[in-house]
């Protein structure tokens, strides 16, 4: 239980410097026996209820709209069904589960590695354990679990893009369960469930969800696509977005929502939600202008598509810094997403051939590494960031590779063994006739518009 | 009876609509139609992909006129749809053998 | 002004363990006479004006998408003028009398039933005794008259969804009119001011509106679309909706504003609203997958308009419970909403034969039945509640069924008799031709698209 | 610093009757030194962080949706672009010098007026003097500089309307650098950072941005859309908008996210925040009804452009007033409101002949000057508002006439002289074959619907 | 073989069908299209601005038959889409010259 | 002149308009229409209402060539549209009387 609090702190190994609420994690760290009995803060509940609202309102109707807009009409309803479901799914696997094994702490102790270090135990599947009275720091732990389910929700839900246009809608249902159970948990409780997890000990910063969502998700979606094949007649044949429109929609409340996100990760209502979004709008405008930049130079004019791609590739490398960077550092980490996500969703696919439909490896996996790795600059003091305690920038940059490094494998390793399994069992790829009609008749008997 | 099938750019339709007013046509049936021809398309920008999309945005007007009328129609139609640029349209003329007004049961001229 | 108080707090007669709040009902209880000399806090204050707006935002755009996608295009705009010109008339009559009708407690007395308890006075009309100090618990009062404004603008617009497509806009508004202030206002009245309030008294749990919302414009709405006849073609004609996107994201947006809804009925930013939020969340999702599982069995697919109205039956079920149920009891109710409502809005409405064009009947008068009755069993201690006081769950069982029979009876009646003198005296209905035409172009002079 | 902490609490100068925050405004007027030191409230903050995420939302998708159903479908995406661009760049403005010019009150004194009584300096550019401690009365001063960029962003955003579907990309750019550098800053400025402000020292009521954001913005617009000439075609080729959903929604979502808006300018969560919110509420119904009821006199049908113009306009015109004036001051505004916008956008433009696309002038610039104007009388408690202080009626009506004028000059003459200049140099509007082809493919190779 | 061409209105389109379905018609082809006529179009309003639109939505069905079954097609047509109200639509008859399966190549009258 | 009018499936419209340009064929005019034939509809479904759609989206594509021209070119969209499947599409010919280039005025042949 303690653990957790500590999560809501941030990191506590590597950053000795945080103001306001430094002095509530030493009083913490000072008074484990106490620290349940916290009391509660309705201004921390109030912005948590408001964040979780927030999380959730990024996946349904954020981000379904920012995918749905790009694929093709007959797919659009595809789109909004397997985010739907996955809203359901995820909820359900996480109150059975889920919040159990990503923040259950028993048999975790600090610089110890064990089974532990690397997913918790059962112990309050069903959430049998959370009562009407049951705290998290200054929230209700009620509301504490939500927030954390509405990441739980949207980190699948990402992987959707790509492989968009033509993956069975029952082989995603189980490919999902297990990538929860397998991929995402494990790296929620690495990362964040406190000492003794194996990425905390490390001194990893991610403060939002760099490594636990974006890279994360963005390396399932690689594998993902890679192993389901290109949609037929890419990239030969057109496939232009069938509503802009929409995907600028979902772009706007992907960065209305986000505020949830990377604020909310501070899991109070104090200077730290407040810096936190601060950088994150000055990071995500950055980025949305940069490759607004880029693309006028290379291409010539500058497109809706890329100033919305822009604006998301900020926000995703913002997220793991957003709790221990200023506004300096924003600026920075958004030039380099907004270039770095603008080649690799443009050049480095083509270049490669793989067939990630709405650029989830291009967006979410490189803006996630190059935001997780920058953590470890801008963090420094000297750079107007929070402070990198002990550490040098040098160390700490090796640290957050490290991180890296160990997502990118774990997952990528796991999400090629699932999809293999489905594959051969229930078969991961609609037929061919079901590809051409669209996936909205073809799985759903509905078509987007009449 | 004939059938007059004229492609044009979208933005003249007003223009030969209120030709067509002028010299008396009373009906006109017009279809969004895509056009491929001389002219050249656009290129479309998609994640960095360039596409040269060749289907133009045209409207194809349909009127039937009694023979006497054609040329006269012709002239209005091309008149009022001409820029001088490339990509004006067509006017193709076919036969029609017989035309029925469903209203009334009306037929042959009478039905136009 | 006391007995507002007391609702803030949920149920004061019947429900005894409420933790953290359960404190501050009792000190009400003991202090009535300072408990206006409350003071303000700032967390409940933030939660609940956003709470206000996000059930501001469930009608518009939320619900208003969520019907404008099922109906044909040709009347989008008339959807979306209704819903429109519903939130700003309930708005204006809400300041004028409703509010006072609503929450007026002179007269009243506990276990005495006189006519103060089915609607209260005029004496705050204009609200004329709202100051800029007046305060409702810990929040300004000025907050909890326009959070309790935004349900008297969601429960007409819910009705509109039965009558789509056919009825005359300037009778519809007549219609709301009447209903608002002998339906609506009245409810709000017996369920919710508190002590010598006829439902209140009985002890029915409705703590967020099964009974006052749903239940009332489900059975308005069934009585509607019966009064006003099939739409001309129904039901051999199809009639598909024409843009599903729309009503997914409508789902979308009303799911996500909902937790204003539910744990908005908190009024406070507390462990109360917490929970709300969680159970809200599992009944919500359950019932969502349930409804998609139930229609993949039956049809042999899962459809978008499916998922999206069993996430829509779940919150409909879980509003009456969601301050005394847990998470176990969420999930069976979540359940129990999607087979329910499934069937009604597809088995029992064509046996039936009644036109409830957006099934208003189907997904909230009998949503709100389902959660209505079983709050009476899930508030049990024993499933994870918060416990029913002194009533054994069969006795609150009958309340709750009282209450829903009662709601049933007394919305039905007057729905019939206030359409019956509109219909005599305007008409209800528009003319065939304004109906083959479309409401859009006969009623507004617009099109949704051009 | 100081200045701003006042501004947080509204019009020092002539407002002395608001209750609860009275109190802290006497408190800051007598310590200023310790002001600095307040302490952080967390529920303040939860406010004032979710405040700044309606504010952006507003902006996007909410204000871009209601612009782009407006215009022709070949010109949907250039409105998106224009409007994600302005966010974009606002931002980064505001970060390098705009928050540190309209803020930074270096050499201001009550009733001296200097060049620091216009403009700021840039002692804070680049945000360097905010810290991870900075603090702003009670909320930390990151979160209040960030609600202050998204005012920022919305206002120039709005002007789009004026010049929609005809200026070049790259000169919009530049043109509203310059015009944020010139119009907005120092508007921000002269209203709102306190003693020795131009306008502030004048008692010019204007507690969310009558004359800031809404006059400012109007009378820009009516310039630029003068001076870029009209529409090819307009007025006797039929314009009609190509998505009214769009359109609807957008009102929708400028109604909820305005609460943002004018209660956040409360910068606390107080009664002051709560009153803000009911009369936005009352205000915007009464427009809209309002504008529903002139319009189906007039013309015979009520419409959804009518009834979303008028909540617009009842929005635009309770702006200035949100902060000192109650619910039945509201409901005249809303009124007024209503009529004058309905007018202005209709016959005024039409007798004029000017081109204003999407009535950027009829509802902001109209809807501000009712509003800023009303202002000065339903603040007089006599009309249940918070009081004028020592001020009669008639004495505030002249100094809200007088920051109206002001506002008209100065802006009118400056957004003349930067189109001018920018007109000459790289041209405005876009050329015939382009204006033609539409935006979207011409500056943007891209089509809204495939 | 003739083509028919037959402008209704568009939510006659069902009956239209049927009653081609029960003379045995085997394939249509139904567009969009948009009409002007005799029949008065409707006013629209933009901001106080009031515009007439002319263009009403119609639907264009054409089904090729071979000249046997000419009239009685024509006759079921005209039976189905009238109402006896303005704007009803007409029906023109033109020559189809060949007709050809791209399924399999079969032409003249076994291609329809 | 003839007029080629092509029912072909929507996704055959690429292959068709290739097929189309190495003939030499340098117009074309293509408009969405919906379908009506052998080939079965499919089933949609609205709250447990299952309804049968009949008409599938087809597109019609429509060719003006010389007289010479015109076997080259059935040939050709028949060869490109083909699939083998039900639901392929028709080819029907008509005769063009006459041929009018907007822009230029040209008649005839050289108008197509
Ligand atoms: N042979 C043809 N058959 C059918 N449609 C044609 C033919 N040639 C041209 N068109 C139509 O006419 C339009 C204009 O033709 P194009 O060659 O672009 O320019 P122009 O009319 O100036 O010669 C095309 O977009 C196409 O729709
Ligand atoms: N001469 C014509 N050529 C082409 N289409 C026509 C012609 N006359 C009428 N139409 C079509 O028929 C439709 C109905 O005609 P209209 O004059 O409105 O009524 P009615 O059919 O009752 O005489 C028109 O909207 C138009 O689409
Ligand atoms: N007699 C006809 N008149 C007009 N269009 C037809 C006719 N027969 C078929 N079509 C068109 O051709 C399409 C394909 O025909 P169908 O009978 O489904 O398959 P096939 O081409 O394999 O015989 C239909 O959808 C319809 O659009």
């Amino acid at each position: 239980m303690n653990s957790k609090l500590k999560n809501i702190f941030g990191f506590k190994n590597s950053i000795k410097k945080i103001s306001v609420y430094g002095a509530i994690i030493s009083m913490v760290a000072l008074l484990p026996s106490i620290a349940f009995a916290q009391e509660l803060d309705t201004g921390d509940t109030a912005w948590m209820i408001t964040a979780t609202v927030l999380v959730l309102m990024m996946t349904i109707p954020g981000l379904s709209l920012f995918y749905a807009g790009m694929v093709r009409s007959k797919n659009v309803l595809s789109v909004f069904m397997q985010c739907f479901a996955i809203t359901g799914l995820m909820t359900i696997l996480w109150v059975v589960f889920g919040y159990s094994m990503a923040f259950d702490t028993t048999g975790m102790e600090a610089g110890v590695v064990n089974m532990s270090s690397i997913v918790g135990g059962l112990g309050n599947a069903f959430m049998s354990e959370i009562t009407f009275d049951s705290m998290s720091g200054t929230i209700p732990e009620s509301v504490f679990a939500t927030f954390q389910m509405t990441f739980a929700i949207i980190t699948p839900a990402l992987i959707v893009g790509a492989f968009a246009e033509r993956m069975k809608f029952s082989s995603m249902l189980v490919f999902m369960t297990a990538w929860f159970a397998i991929c995402y948990v494990p790296m929620v409780h690495m990362v964040w469930s406190g000492d003794g997890a194996l990425l905390w000990d490390w001194g990893v910063l991610d403060f939002a969800g760099g490594t636990v969502v974006h890279i994360n998700a963005g390396i399932a979606g690689l594998v993902a696509c890679i192993m389901l094949g290109k949609r037929k007649g890419y990239p030969t044949m057109a496939m232009p977005p069938h509503n802009l429109t929409y995907t600028i929609i979902g772009a706007a409340l992907l960065w209305v929502g986000w505020f949830g996100f990377n604020a909310g990760s501070a899991v109070s209502a104090g200077t730290g939600a407040g810096m936190a979004m601060l950088v994150t709008q000055v990071a995500t405008a950055t980025a949305a202008i940069t490759w607004m930049i880029v693309e006028w130079i290379t291409h010539g004019k500058p497109s809706v598509l890329g100033i919305a791609s822009g604006a998301v590739a900020g926000l995703v490398a913002i997220t793991p810094a957003s709790g221990t960077v200023g506004p300096e550092g924003a600026l920075y980490i958004g030039i380099a997403a907004g270039i770095c996500c603008f080649f690799a969703a443009t050049s480095l696919k083509r270049a490669m051939g793989y067939d990630d439909s709405l650029d989830v490896f291009g967006v979410h996996a490189i803006g996630g590494i190059v935001g997780a790795i920058l953590t470890g600059i801008f963090t420094a003091a000297s750079f107007g960031g929070s402070g990198l305690g002990d550490n040098s920038i040098g160390l700490q940059l090796w640290i957050q590779t490290k991180g890296v490094l160990f997502t990118i494998f774990y997952t990528g390793i796991f999400t090629a063994i699932i999809l293999k399994i489905v594959d051969m069992t229930m078969g991961l790829r609609v037929n061919e006739e079901d590809e051409h009609l669209g996936l909205d008749l073809a799985a759903h008997d509905e078509r987007g518009y009449a | 009876m004939k059938m007059i099938n004229a492609i044009i750019k979208p933005f003249k339709l007003d223009d030969v609509r209120e030709a067509l007013s002028e010299i008396g046509v009373q009906g006109i049936t017009v279809t969004e139609v895509k056009g491929f021809g001389r002219q050249k398309g656009h290129t479309e920008l998609y994640r960095g992909a360039e596409y040269v999309v060749d289907f133009l945005p045209k409207l194809k007007v349909e009127v039937v006129v009694n023979d006497s009328a054609l040329e006269q129609t012709i002239e209005a139609i091309s008149k009022a749809a001409n820029t001088g640029k490339i990509g004006d349209g067509k006017i193709f003329v076919s036969a029609i053998e017989q035309s029925i007004r469903i209203r009334t049961g009306e037929t042959g001229d009478d039905a136009i």
